[in-house]
């Protein structure tokens, strides 16, 4: 299992802050989780369409769609920074 | 007081300033920065900000940038203080303040760090405005400013 | 209180940061430089330093350079705070501030302001040193810290 | 009748921070105070040799040899500043 966070805009659109999801067999990657979101209905496929431009966290750190997960991660999903 | 901190509460510049230099007979230079909540933007007024972050990642984003900063440049001390939460117009959101021996250092390390902060530190704006609220976009002059640093080398003091 | 201020008293930096922001909204950005008495300089143990000036002449010079900062950049308000006479390593000797709607202003205004009154201001330092007093020579790197503003466009916020 | 003002280092090499001068006839300038000063003795004429650095001001304007100078001005001379 690994803990998803979305943060602002994203998890206004999604409805969601935080979830639990289980991992895929092999060597998942960020990718690997972004295709199943995808695969949900409604605003979940429109907000991790292809070219929606998003921002990822792996346990802290920014990742991309190559970044490995293992179980226990924290993968982030949030909005370009508007801070300061 | 820790050089990086993430509250809700208002801060003192002046403090911060003080606290950078209390005690010390080497330091030749404090360049700070505020960051204001301003009654307009993107040609809509303002009456309300609400400032979300990701709590653990925020925090170490800014030690990150500051550590860059400290590698960069010869600094004294560094301190970035960030409020969450409500704000109003007027109200400071940021403080960034840097000490060193000579000023060139502090001023480059000072607008540094408030570039890689506005692109690298994971905070969100959303504004009230007359026709209800909406989340501040991130701007392309954000970005440009952030990446003059890579291209652009060290200048020292 | 005036933009412009020679005195021998001290200043307090976060009473002129909030000089500048007090009951504004359209404030999105102050930049804030403090100069401070270092106990060492080219290589010698300073214990005390004196400023002399050239009394109405130095806030004559500090106006131009402040109405020459304005002229460049859209700022919403200055302030240049200089001290003169006796102080201690660890005193504030300068204090700019420059409030605007966006950094990049501020930034700019900041520092052009502290390179041309290093370089176009009459003040004069005299060191207490070990081996006894010294004038403080002017330096090759202010002088050219202060020539890139010429051949540098003004940078927007 | 001009206001000559010494400042920092050279006020305290000539020992002088202020005296009153009759200006020369014609349509004098710096240069021909400048002149004068060095054609003293002692301190003044080395203050003033060729290749020195000092600075002048004309009525609290930054000048140079070639200001002209009219009765009642204020002539300030001084080592390049170092404040700040």
């Amino acid at each position: 299992m690994v803990t998803l966070l979305y943060f602002a805009s994203l998890r206004e659109r999604l409805g969601c802050a935080s979830e639990q999801m289980p991992l895929p067999p092999g060597t998942p990657t960020v990718g690997d989780l972004v295709e199943r979101l995808r695969s949900r209905d409604g605003g979940w496929s429109q907000a991790f369409a292809p070219g929606r431009t998003w921002r990822v966290a792996v346990n802290r750190d920014m990742a991309n769609l190559a970044t490995p997960v293992k179980p226990g991660d924290e993968i982030a999903f949030f909005p370009p920074v508007t801070g300061g | 007081m820790a050089r990086v901190r993430v509250q809700a509460e208002p801060f003192d510049a002046g403090q911060e300033i003080a606290a950078l230099t209390a005690g010390r007979r080497d330091v030749g230079a404090v360049a700070t920065f505020v960051g204001l909540v301003r009654d307009l933007n993107e040609g809509s007024a303002v009456s309300r900000m609400t400032l979300e972050h990701y709590p653990g990642m925020t925090e170490k984003a800014l030690e990150d940038i500051c550590a860059e900063a400290a590698r960069r440049w010869d600094l004294i001390e560094l301190r970035v203080v960030h409020r969450v939460g409500p704000l109003e117009p007027g109200e400071a959101i940021v403080l960034v303040a840097v000490s060193s021996a000579h000023r060139g250092e502090a001023f480059a390390a000072c607008e540094f760090l408030m570039d890689y902060l506005k692109t690298r530190a994971p905070f969100w704006k959303k504004e009230q405005t007359p026709s209800g609220e909406r989340w501040v976009e991130a701007r392309d002059s954000d970005e440009e400013a952030a990446a003059r640093w890579s291209a652009e080398p060290a200048r020292g003091g």
